[in-house]
């Protein structure tokens, strides 16, 4: 699964994607991002506020309950400021 | 219905021309410009515009397709760019038309509403002081409350 | 600050863009334009729009001052044309810019309503059927009212 | 005194301007209104319905309740349409 950080995320976490295998118990974006934060204190830091934290699942947004099972591109964005 | 997303430069006026050249039988056109903002006492060096391309063009076709229902438009764009600007640059155009000129104007706030924060597009602004990444603004959520 | 009311054609998106080269600080910009409108089921030849100038430059700086002050413009631009237009020509353009999107829409839509029940042009639709003169609009007369 | 006419009141008076020199009791637009009306039948007739006619004095929209006294130009004309 490949994972895709944009904007101050990104430059926090100093790179702009990844590549990780969660195991199959990380259903949900919610649990990803756990899952993320438990192994690698710089990204726990940087999703402290989960509020501060958007999601797209395979260029769709959802909410952090929406499932990942079969995604290929979860992305993981600050709140956007476009326009 | 247009959407594009894209680095590259803009002219806000052909895109306007190329929008009314495409009319027939409609009355109102509206067109919002956004461009890159500097105030003497808050100057900006350059802006620039991260983009998920992919991303944003899902979203900001969703926004068209929502709009054109909602307002009964004829037809509407909209065209926003990324990478760094300079003052005075356009970041963003939304273009409506319509029979009439309230469907025009209320399609065209819904589209500017939406997509400042559904769009993924994150500002980061370079000044004399440094760089720094533009915080979301609470009167946008706002803004997009009313439509709900 | 401009108003301009006159025969002569003029190009929307070369308006638009000589608007925007003035922006000093602003970040958004509201382009209204109106055109000739031909319905298949209900077509048109010709518009012809009756003027009477002198009262129509005072009448539209007036609402053009009033948009200012009241939504902060920067700058507003009304150009009003009058004669004889074919189908899908541009008859008139509102132009306002604002440090704000809000604002630029709020005073463009604003100058739109005054100007539909406040200056002195009177259309003339000519058809397969005829000429007649258009009659005015209630709906215009509540759109100007909610302003009040 | 001149007087303009403009749209359909123009064209059902057939003419586009006149000179008229009211006497000093006819003191406000509506008094020229019938004034003009009670010595001309095809006026008469035109602004019957004088909600239909919108009037300004010296290029300036004003009420019927307006006076014209000085007034060197008084239009006369159906609601606008433009925009």
């Amino acid at each position: 699964m490949r994972i895709l950080y944009f904007a101050w995320l990104r430059e926090r976490l100093n790179r702009g994607e990844e590549e990780v295998s969660p195991p199959s118990e990380v259903a949900t974006v919610a649990d990803l991002i756990d899952w993320l934060a438990a192994s690698d204190e710089a990204f726990a830091l940087a999703v402290e506020k989960r509020s501060l934290i958007k999601a797209a699942v395979d260029a769709k947004l959802v909410a952090h309950t929406a499932p990942i099972a079969g995604a290929k591109v979860v992305a993981l964005f600050p709140p956007m400021t476009g326009g | 219905m247009e959407v594009r997303v894209s680095p590259e430069p803009f002219d806000p006026g052909a895109e306007t021309n190329a929008f009314l050249a495409a009319i027939k039988g409609a009355g109102a056109a509206v067109t919002f410009t956004g461009v890159v903002r500097s105030k003497p006492d808050d100057p900006i060096t350059a802006l620039t515009l991260e983009c998920y391309p992919e991303l944003a063009i899902n979203q900001l076709a969703a926004i068209v397709e929502q709009a054109s229902t909602r307002f009964g438009l004829l037809a509407a764009t909209v065209i926003h760019r990324y990478g760094t600007l300079g003052p005075g640059e356009p970041i963003v155009q939304v273009m409506t038309l319509s029979p009439h000129r309230e469907a025009a104007f209320k399609g065209a706030e819904f589209l500017m509403d939406y997509l400042k924060t559904d769009a993924p597009f994150w500002k980061r602004e370079t000044g004399p002081a440094g760089t720094h990444w533009v915080e979301a603004n609470a009167e946008d959520d706002v803004a997009k409350a009313r439509w709900e």
